[in-house]
């Protein structure tokens, strides 16, 4: 169960491949089934306006204790072997990585559960912001869009 | 004395990223609010915690203790 | 939208990252914002027994024309950026990876419920067959486990 | 000629990968499983494709058509 907030951009695919091969071979090999991975990329547009740049603060602190508890939420609820979590702070361009999610178990059902948990329950509590940069200006993103 | 914490918007609105308050002058969440906010309204979507947990108005407060404002997050 | 039938032992992350950067950010940089992956992986047991090693078996052509299928209808079904299918075929060990499946949205609930479609449907459908080998002899997975 | 084809735990029972049949001989998938199956019961759970498309026991045949038939499948 790792967390882990990022100051700087971020390969989804490499730290999945990393974290594999160092955490969860050495512990799993042969016994996780299933991963499934949700992968949050910066768009260049929101709410039809083109975005060139984004600032993320979070609570220091508090998000860690967030991300933990929701992570031990979800190995709670599924029989899970691993969960990742992995976000992005600072500023930030277009297609720059934001968030990842991934939870591993023997079967794909508690996988794709989890991570999609994973990822809710990440947006509607884990205390981070959004500033957008605009062609014109710019603003703090209001709400999460509902899942 | 407790330490009061703004963030995003909020922060922003409120020209400071935080403040001390003596612990004497509030009981709840809602009254160091009310000491901090120089007659701003509380928004009715405002965030709080205490210690970083989310908290409500009434969630007693103590001497020593963190407590922070803010807006809805966007994370993810 | 691409599928891929493959003989030699593959890495999910490693694919991931070739393709994003090759196929889908040319085409899509800063537009998916969201992308749902489900990566399956050999266990080294199965119904209480301990599996050495999986011969796939799959009907050439049929499987193909399936897993084009079902990548057509998801992209029908769902407002998705692009999919990618990698099933491994022949035989495999302990902990290689058997199947990958991606979407890409701008948004994450598509990107989600298509990625679990991909899965479930390619596990319903398509004209793949397992026979485990155990320690003791070998034998025919006789059907998939339900979602 | 119609080519018939046998995967997996079928292919091995049956004892080969498949066999061509006259099309004069067989007017639907059904009856191609009965001129093939040397006497063997069709299984309740058996998949019928003709020309690579899923099927049924009553799917016509014509010649030139290939037509397979599979255990459950456990791909994934």
């Amino acid at each position: 169960m790792k967390i882990d907030i990022c100051e700087k951009s971020f390969s989804p695919w490499a730290l999945l491949q990393e974290y594999e091969q160092e955490v969860l071979d050495p512990l799993y090999a042969g016994q996780y089934g299933a991963a499934t991975v949700f992968s949050g990329t910066m768009r260049e547009f929101n709410e039809g306006d083109g975005v060139t740049g984004m600032l993320l603060e979070h609570y220091p602190g508090m998000t860690d204790r967030y991300l933990e508890k929701i992570s031990a939420e979800a190995a709670a609820r599924w029989e899970l072997l691993d969960t990742l979590i992995v976000h992005r702070v600072g500023l930030m361009m277009p297609n720059d990585p934001i968030v990842l999610v991934a939870a591993w178990s023997a079967h794909r059902g508690e996988a794709f559960e989890a991570a999609r948990y994973l990822i809710e329950a990440l947006k509607s509590r884990a205390p981070f912001w959004k500033k957008e940069q605009l062609e014109e200006g710019e603003r703090w993103v209001a709400h999460n869009t509902p899942a | 004395m407790i330490q009061v914490r703004f963030f995003a918007s909020l922060r922003e609105e409120m020209g400071r990223e935080g403040v001390e308050l003596d612990a004497a002058v509030a009981t709840t969440i809602g009254e160091v609010w009310e000491r901090v906010a120089e007659g701003k309204e509380r928004p009715s979507n405002l965030l709080m915690a205490r210690n970083m947990d989310y908290s409500d108005a009434g969630t007693p407060v103590s001497d020593g203790d963190e407590v922070a404002f803010f807006p809805p997050v966007t994370g993810g």
